[in-house]
């Protein structure tokens, strides 16, 4: 059971990854040539899932979209995490006022939803995939730290990192050679969560118009423009929808697999 | 707002309209927002003359006017049954106050205080009738006065203009929800035939989509312009709704900024119209309905003629042109366009095709305000894409500072003689003014957008054509 | 008629089936305190919650376990229910978990009265608080307003003996019940539990890995050794003529006190070297 | 620490937040592209009325000025003027806050509300059908994007079962049916997405509390699995879940912005939408303001409240563990 | 007279969590010559790790001084403190925690040989696979166990590895906080002759930790009784023992579990 909700999550996320892979290489139609004579097609062959109201491949932005959707994953995770755990780790390593003063301003940082801040940046540099991935990675940099921080505290506590202590170790090698190790299994599960939160931040920005601008074609602004045929050919909006469905989905339970396979506890429960 | 079970009684009393934009404010003399006479425009203020669906000037409150044989003078007789909400008669005098406060009022809108120029004074003739002269001659201006410029004001009125019962139309302002809706309500002292309905709500949905949901829920009576021709189908059952097809004054033009070195060159802009299939366009982009013109006049226009065949979709041309103007090895645009739907759905458009000519489109959507400030104020663009929605606008080309900075000195000649021109000379001086910019490609018309219009099939008397800003509702009744 | 009849119980866990405990048998007669002894991971937790009927979902049981009479492999949740913290209670090892730390200590004694007799909560809190001094709190009447963590490993320990016999019950199962505990509180705890079962007359399977500790509370010992009880009789034989290598090494190693400091202790490989890790 | 002066230092916490937030939110908003008072004045003013205006709004003094002037006016009520429509921003947010106010309330209460229950099956019947069926679905839900799920809520309760209007709102005092009625499908939607996420909080909160020891001795003393759980698993759970539901704050308001969208509700989230789409700085700056000032509240409010649900935080003995 | 190894005065240590002051040790005095072993015994809380941690440099007091073979260390600074690092080494009581779960045993003993205080302090020529080998061996472990993870051992046997670790570094002092109360029984006795062996054939200076009177006894030949962190009795181990002066002390001795038996014990056999 826990083991199928990895697994289930690895194949997930797998199969989006393949699919930005292979879009970097090729993919079946062009992705952003309007075709004007093959409006709204159903699926079949050569169109597999179809066309959309340009004419274009939904197939081909699919994949293509894949690919956006991981970079908008990565770069807003990679900002997060690469601020935000070692920020929480000096926090938790530090403590005293250093401790206090990260974790205040990260409360204020988290009273930022991440879609106020997008909004926000989105007006000051205009609406494009950068802005949103920043807005998505600054707005998540307190996850990161409080779980850097929980994780470290917890390290930090224990006899282990006290017998380093003993045998000489610096601070540093401290950080590197036990904490990092030790809280980058419950990172890793932040960062798979986090992928998810991205994925559905990003398609809810595109939605409000501030998003990754057209012709990219990216899950989100093609569930977005595919409102408009909602009663002429609804399958327009399924496809999208369920590309980030799958995504999120995959996410979640790799994060959620993750946690509770690295959790004995939780593997135990009576 | 709307009911979800409609009460079976008819007639109805109330209508719901929706609509896309929402005024922030209620006065046109400050504010430029297109939703203002939307709302005001015929249903709360009244003008002297008023242009019908068919693109005729009628009388409205002018029973009738003259013209002197210099074009300098007119002379409107006023209907002596109008008056304001507040029962005071429409006069000579609140006609001639109205003209002066405008020209007093520093704060006053460019676009009417450029429209306000040419009016040199206005004098009281006796109760009824008022003379106006003009500096110069112009065909326009009578048109000027059937839009904004025309409304006349209750000069003894002082108070808000959101709550406003400061014209002499047959509805007033009873309400204005921010963010929501605007209430009009039946006058009851009105001086002609009386309005429909005891409430007339505009209700603003920003998202088509959501329109149209609220449409198909039963929430609403009318759609006052659909902006997603591809649900058209929806409405496609007659025992539920009617839908109302016509022209607007809203021309999509793809504005070109001729300070840009490439986009100076004719050959350069002949190509760029030659590599759109514009029929293409319209179809991909408004689903088909809408008209190709060719120029900046639409069918309305009493000048009008179709000239979309002029430079037909032909993209070997185009190359060839390219080549010839130095840009064989390719050119770099950079396009910027508002976030509303004809304008992103047709740069998605373009930039596809002509990236198959070899011109490489930079496309940026700016929301409308930025779009005002920086390609608008700025010109800080090469292309870029808007509806022109006032009527018969194409003077705006006449004037090298507007933001196309389009310096052509010989179109400039050739408007302001059409403009000058007698009325039996006027059309046909038009018609050259406008044959000019199509060949000079001044711009490329992608096409004008099309009046559709919604309503339940209980709803009846909506004009087909949009021929001023006006939601006209004097003749929208309820079966 | 015994109280407690186990006769081949056997348990294995998960769908890998570990094999627990290995087809294990006794009995225990009313009155009777019987002790459990094992190292770590032989299977004496798992004997207690099969007769308490708590084990996890996934183990798969075998053999029979009848309590007063009654078989109660197979029977139903609700009537487990109805048996647990009347007829039989449980004692655990953490103190300080094993109370719910957002409710007052008194009203869970209470509740457990409550459930089972439906006494009404004046006269419950009484019975309460008496049963708090019977098992040897000063203060009673501030231990039932405390919370859990207002209270010392000890005292928290004694609470939980309190619920587990304030039903008379007939059996008191005690899981290394001083385990955690300071050897100064833990001579305390055990004293007030023989007080308190032999004012009761319940009988006592008590579990731990002391043997100094069982042989003050039992007369009757079972050694486990891997899931399998290897030996069992009574206190005195256990410790003066054990019979399996195993127990031999268990009592040799636990008599820290007879082996001059600073010499080498007899370890269990000694005497044993089989099975086990 | 004494109760009072922990309540105090939350206080303490809670203010210093806030100036954190209110200089965020300024020089953010100070970094809006295009000249202010240009925007104000329109595309054909004359640049000497531009200055003049600029002045007048006090934008040509040093910024360290602006903020206090900025933030002297938040404490006093005066958020400023709407630069379109002249109005004050307190009344522009005023008949607003009252919506997105109903809408994040349906949400939060409907999601707990759901997703305690749907929690505690996912959690106690996790190896059965209903478990897996529980936990599955909030799965699902989690993925679905909030506004996929309001379009899909709109075409079926409004475009094709008609039973519901499709968007909008009317106010409670004008009419109360039309009110309720107006926000089922709206509060529904956040309430069922957040629920989702819920769930999964609730579930491993449950899960948690199955492994606690103290759930094994209410066992032990003959409560049934489901009564275990509910005295004296609900309070414990809870702990957690106060935690979880202050963090979730901020999604559900979020939400609430994509939702007020959706239906075209004329809340906090559609101002603050029109408002930077039309560089309205004060009504911006006052909303975004609001917005983090009622999320610092209540999570120093959620903070505060642990001091009622967890005895070990109330007493003033740190505890013996 | 030679200087002892350890001499502490008038040792105090607060801890203040949540705004109250706990006094963990208030005000112990103490003295250990090279070569003694001393034991410290007390209740749950009286102070003993707090004292040890002291002693090991691994905190500092709130007043008072340690003197470490004539030094004080007290006040010196963390990377000042490479000498104490080098001679003095810990083993803890849980080895489940004491060993970092993500670290090979190899590295895991090499650890202060590598870290950069303790370096410094050694000869040069120091070959850390030999001393791998060799501490190994002392403690009765496989060589090939330097290649596994923590988690592959036994308690028994990962206590040898804490073990072990303490001894690379060729320290004079070693200081064991209850190096047995989370064992066994049956593994209890294996790490107790096992200590007594390496500090009689190292020649170490021993202080041991424990709540269980008979460890110490058999380990220790002084005796340090604690209470409320106090040293309320002191001495050698066998008169502490058999003539406790303190009705402390006395309560301690009464309350250790005896065996209810009088026969004779029967003989190991082999
Ligand atoms: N939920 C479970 N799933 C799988 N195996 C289990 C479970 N509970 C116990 N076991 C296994 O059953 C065996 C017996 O465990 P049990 O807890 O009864 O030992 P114990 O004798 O009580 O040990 P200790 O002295 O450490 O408490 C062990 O090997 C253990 O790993
Ligand atoms: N880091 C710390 N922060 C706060 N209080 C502490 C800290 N370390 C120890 N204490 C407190 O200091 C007192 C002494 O603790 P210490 O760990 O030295 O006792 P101990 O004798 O080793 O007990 P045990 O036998 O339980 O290990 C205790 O009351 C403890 O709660
Ligand atoms: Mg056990
Ligand atoms: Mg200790
Ligand atoms: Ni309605």
């Amino acid at each position: 059971m826990k083991r199928a909700q990895l697994i289930t999550g690895l194949i997930l996320v797998g199969a989006v990854i393949v699919a930005a892979l292979i879009s970097l290489a090729w993919t079946p139609f062009d992705p952003i040539r309007v075709v004007p004579g093959q409006r709204l097609q159903g699926p079949g062959w050569p169109h597999l899932l179809g066309t959309d109201g340009f004419g274009i491949d939904i197939f081909s932005r699919l994949l293509v979209g894949a690919r956006t959707t991981l970079i908008v994953g990565i770069i807003s995770v990679g900002i997060a995490a690469v601020i935000g755990v070692p920020l929480g780790m000096l926090a938790g390593q530090v403590g005293g006022w250093l401790d206090q003063l990260v974790m205040r301003v990260s409360d204020v940082v988290y009273a930022f939803p991440a879609l106020l801040l997008a909004i926000l940046l989105a007006s000051v540099f205009g609406a494009s995939t950068l802005t949103a991935m920043v807005a998505i990675g600054v707005a998540s940099i307190p996850a990161f730290a409080r779980v850097a921080r929980a994780g470290t505290l917890q390290v930090v506590a224990s006899d282990f990192v006290l017998a380093a202590r003993g045998a000489g170790t610096s601070r540093w090698g401290i950080a590197v050679r036990h904490v990092a190790p030790n809280i980058a299994p419950v990172v890793g599960v932040q960062a798979s969560v986090g992928f998810a939160t991205a994925i559905l931040a990003e398609a809810a920005l595109s939605y409000l118009g501030l998003g990754t601008p057209r012709p990219t074609p990216t899950w989100g602004n093609m569930l977005r423009d595919a409102q408009q045929y909602l009663f002429v050919a609804p399958l327009q909006a399924v496809w999208p929808g369920l590309a980030i469905a799958v995504a999120v989905l995959g996410f979640n339970l790799l994060g959620d697999g993750l946690r509770d396979y690295l959790d004995p506890r939780l593997r135990e429960v009576p | 707002s709307g009911s979800v079970v409609p009460s079976p009684t008819a007639p109805e009393h109330t209508l719901t309209v929706a609509a896309t934009l929402e005024p922030a404010a209620l006065d046109p003399w400050h504010n430029t927002a297109a939703s203002i006479p939307q709302v005001l425009l015929y249903n709360v203020y009244e003008t002297l003359v008023k242009v019908n669906s068919e693109g005729e000037l009628k009388p409205l409150l002018a029973q009738t006017w003259t013209v002197s044989t210099d074009r300098l003078t007119y002379t409107f007789v006023l209907n002596p049954a109008a008056k304001f909400a507040s029962g005071k008669p429409v006069d000579a005098a609140a006609v001639v106050a109205n003209i002066e406060r405008m020209k007093s009022d520093p704060k006053l809108i460019e676009t009417l205080r450029a429209q306000l120029a040419v009016i040199a004074g206005a004098k009281v003739i006796d109760e009824h009738q008022v003379a106006i002269t003009l500096t110069h001659p112009s065909v326009m201006w009578l048109y000027d006065m059937s839009s904004s410029l025309g409304m006349i004001l209750d000069p003894s009125f002082t108070g808000d203009l959101a709550n406003a019962t400061a014209g002499s139309g047959p509805y007033y302002v009873k309400a204005h929800d921010k963010g929501q809706d605007i209430v009009l309500a039946k006058s009851d002292s009105y001086w002609g035939t009386p309005a429909r309905y005891d409430d007339v709500t505009f209700r603003y949905i920003a998202d088509p989509n959501a329109q149209n949901a609220a449409m198909l829920s039963g929430d609403l009576d009318v759609i006052s312009n659909l902006q997603a021709p591809d649900s058209l189908p929806q409405f496609a059952d007659p025992s539920r709704f009617t839908v109302t097809k016509g022209t607007t004054n809203g021309e999509v033009v793809l504005g070109l900024n001729h300070k840009s070195k490439a986009l100076a060159n004719l050959k350069v802009r002949q190509a760029l119209t030659a590599a759109i299939d514009r029929r293409a366009l319209l179809d991909t982009v408004w689903n088909g309905e809408g008209t190709l013109i060719g120029s900046m006049a639409v069918p309305t226009d009493p000048w009008y003629e179709d000239l979309s065949g002029l430079n037909p979709y032909d993209p070997a041309k185009a190359k060839q042109l390219l080549a010839e103007a130095g840009y064989a090895k390719g050119l770099t645009l950079r396009m910027r366009v508002p976030v509303v739907p004809y304008a992103v759905k047709s740069a998605q458009f373009v930039a596809s095709q002509l990236r198959d000519v070899g011109v490489t489109v930079k496309v940026e959507e700016l929301d409308f305000t930025r779009w005002l400030s920086e390609v608008f104020t700025n010109g800080d663009y090469d292309m870029t894409i808007v509806a022109h929605v006032e009527a018969r606008d194409l003077g705006k080309f006449a004037n090298p500072n507007y933001y196309w900075h389009y310096g052509s000195a010989e179109f400039a000649e050739l408007y302001r003689q059409a403009d000058e021109a007698a009325d039996d000379q006027a059309v046909a001086k038009m018609k050259l003014a406008v044959r000019y910019l199509a060949d000079d490609c001044a711009a490329i018309w992608l096409f004008a957008l099309p009046n559709l219009v919604v309503t339940k099939n209980t709803v009846d008397g909506v004009p087909a054509n949009a021929t001023t800003l006006s939601f006209d509702l004097t003749t929208i009744a309820s079966r | 008629m015994s109280l407690l009849e186990i006769s081949d119980l056997g348990i294995e866990f998960g769908r890998r089936r570990v094999r627990a405990l290995d087809g294990i048998s006794f009995t225990i007669e009313p009155g009777q305190r019987l002790g459990l002894i094992g190292e770590s991971g032989s299977g004496k937790t798992v004997t207690a919650l099969a007769v308490m009927g708590l084990l996890p979902p996934n183990a798969v049981v075998s053999g029979s376990i009848r309590l007063a009479g009654d078989e109660l492999l197979g029977l139903d949740e609700g009537e487990l229910a109805k048996r647990r913290g009347k007829l039989v209670s449980m004692v655990f090892q953490e103190p300080m978990t094993a109370l719910d730390p957002t409710m007052r200590v008194g009203r869970q004694v209470a509740e457990v009265l409550r459930l089972h007799t439906g006494t009404e909560s004046g006269p419950a809190r009484e019975r309460v608080v008496a049963m708090l001094a019977d098992v040897g709190l000063d203060d009673p009447q501030r231990v039932a307003d405390a919370f859990p963590h207002q209270l010392s490993g000890g005292q928290r320990q004694r609470a939980i003996l309190a619920m587990a016999l304030i039903n008379s019950p007939e059996l008191v199962i005690c899981d290394e019940p001083t385990t955690a505990l300071d050897v100064t509180v833990q001579a305390m705890v055990l004293q007030k539990l023989d007080q308190a079962l032999t004012a009761s007359g319940a009988a006592c399977l008590f579990i731990t890995h002391d043997l100094a500790v069982v042989s003050q509370v039992c007369d009757q010992v079972m050694v486990m050794l891997d899931g399998r009880i290897v030996e069992a009789g009574s206190v005195e034989k256990l410790f003066t003529n054990p019979e399996h290598p195993y127990t031999r090494g268990l009592v040799a190693t636990a008599r820290l006190d007879q082996v001059p400091p600073g010499q080498r202790l007899p370890v269990v490989e000694d005497f044993y070297s089989g099975g086990h890790r | 620490m004494g109760l009072p002066l922990r309540i105090l230092r939350r206080v303490g916490v809670f203010v210093a937040s806030l100036l954190g937030a209110s200089l965020l939110i300024f020089l953010v908003t100070k970094a809006l592209p295009g000249d202010v008072a240009q925007v104000i004045l329109g595309t054909d003013a004359t640049p000497e009325a531009v200055a003049t205006l600029r002045s007048q709004l006090g934008l040509d003094q040093p910024l360290a000025v602006q903020y206090f002037s900025w933030l002297g006016g938040l404490l006093t009520g005066d958020f400023g003027h709407s630069h379109l429509s002249g109005d004050p921003v307190l009344g522009l947010l005023a008949p607003r806050i009252a919506v997105t106010m109903w809408l994040v309330l349906i949400g939060l209460v409907g999601s707990i509300l759901l997703a305690i229950p749907a929690g505690m099956i996912a959690a106690l019947k996790r190896r059965s059908w209903a478990g897996t069926l529980v936990s599955v679905s909030a799965q699902i839900g989690i993925a679905i994007p909030v506004f996929w799920g309001g379009i899909l809520a709109v075409v079926v309760f409004a475009v094709w079962l008609r039973w519901l209007p499709a968007n909008g709102y009317v106010p409670l005092l004008t009419n109360p049916a039309q009110w309720a009625l107006h926000l089922i499908l709206p509060g529904l939607t956040l309430a069922g997405v957040q629920a989702a996420v819920l769930t999964r909080y609730v579930r491993s909160a449950f899960l948690e509390v199955l492994n606690e020891d103290y759930y094994r001795t209410a066992r032990s003393v003959g409560w049934t699995p489901m009564r275990a759980l509910l005295r004296h698993g609900l309070r414990n759970a809870a702990i957690s879940l106060v935690t979880v539901v202050g963090l979730q704050l901020s999604s559900v308001l979020v939400g609430a912005i994509v939702v007020e969208t959706v239906f075209s509700l004329p809340g906090l989230g559609s101002l603050l939408l029109d408002a930077v789409a039309q560089r309205d700085l004060f009504v911006v700056q006052g909303t975004v303001m609001f917005l983090v000032v009622a999320v610092l509240t209540i999570s120093a409010l959620v903070d505060l409240s642990y001091l009622l649900i967890d005895p070990r935080q109330r007493t003033t003995a740190g505890g013996q563990r | 007279m030679t200087e002892p190894v350890y001499r502490a005065e008038a040792l105090t240590r607060s801890f203040t969590t949540g705004g109250r002051t706990v006094r963990a040790l208030a005000g112990v005095d103490l003295e250990l010559a090279r070569g003694g072993r001393l034991g410290i015994v007390g209740e749950s809380g009286s102070g003993k790790s707090t004292l040890v941690r002291l002693l090991a440099g691994l905190d500092r007091p709130t007043s008072g001084t340690v003197w470490f073979e004539g030094k004080p260390i007290s006040t010196l600074p963390e990377r000042e403190l490479g000498f104490l690092r080098a001679s003095v080494q810990l083993v803890f009581q849980d080895p489940r925690s004491s060993l970092n779960p993500r670290m090979r045993v190899g590295q895991i003993i090499t650890e202060p040989l590598r870290s950069k205080l303790v370096r410094r302090q050694l000869p040069a020529d120091v070959d850390h696979q030999e001393r791998l080998a060799e501490v190994l061996t002392a403690v009765d472990l496989p060589l090939d166990a330097a290649d596994r993870f923590p988690h592959e051992f036994s308690g028994g046997q990962r206590q040898r590895i804490a073990i072990a670790r303490a001894l690379a570094p060729k320290p004079e002092v070693l200081i064991a906080d209850e190096p047995v109360s989370a064992l066994d029984v049956s593994v209890r006795a294996q790490v107790l002759n096992l200590l007594t062996d390496l500090v009689a054939s190292a020649g170490l200076t021993l202080i041991v930790v424990s709540h269980d009177l008979m460890v110490v006894r058999h380990l220790c030949d002084q005796l340090a009784v604690m209470r409320a962190g106090q040293i309320v009795e002191a001495g050698p181990a066998e008169s502490v023992y058999t003539d406790p002066q303190q009705d402390y002390t006395k309560a301690l001795l009464a309350a250790v579990p005896r065996i209810r038996s009088t026969g004779p014990l029967t003989p190991p056999r082999g």
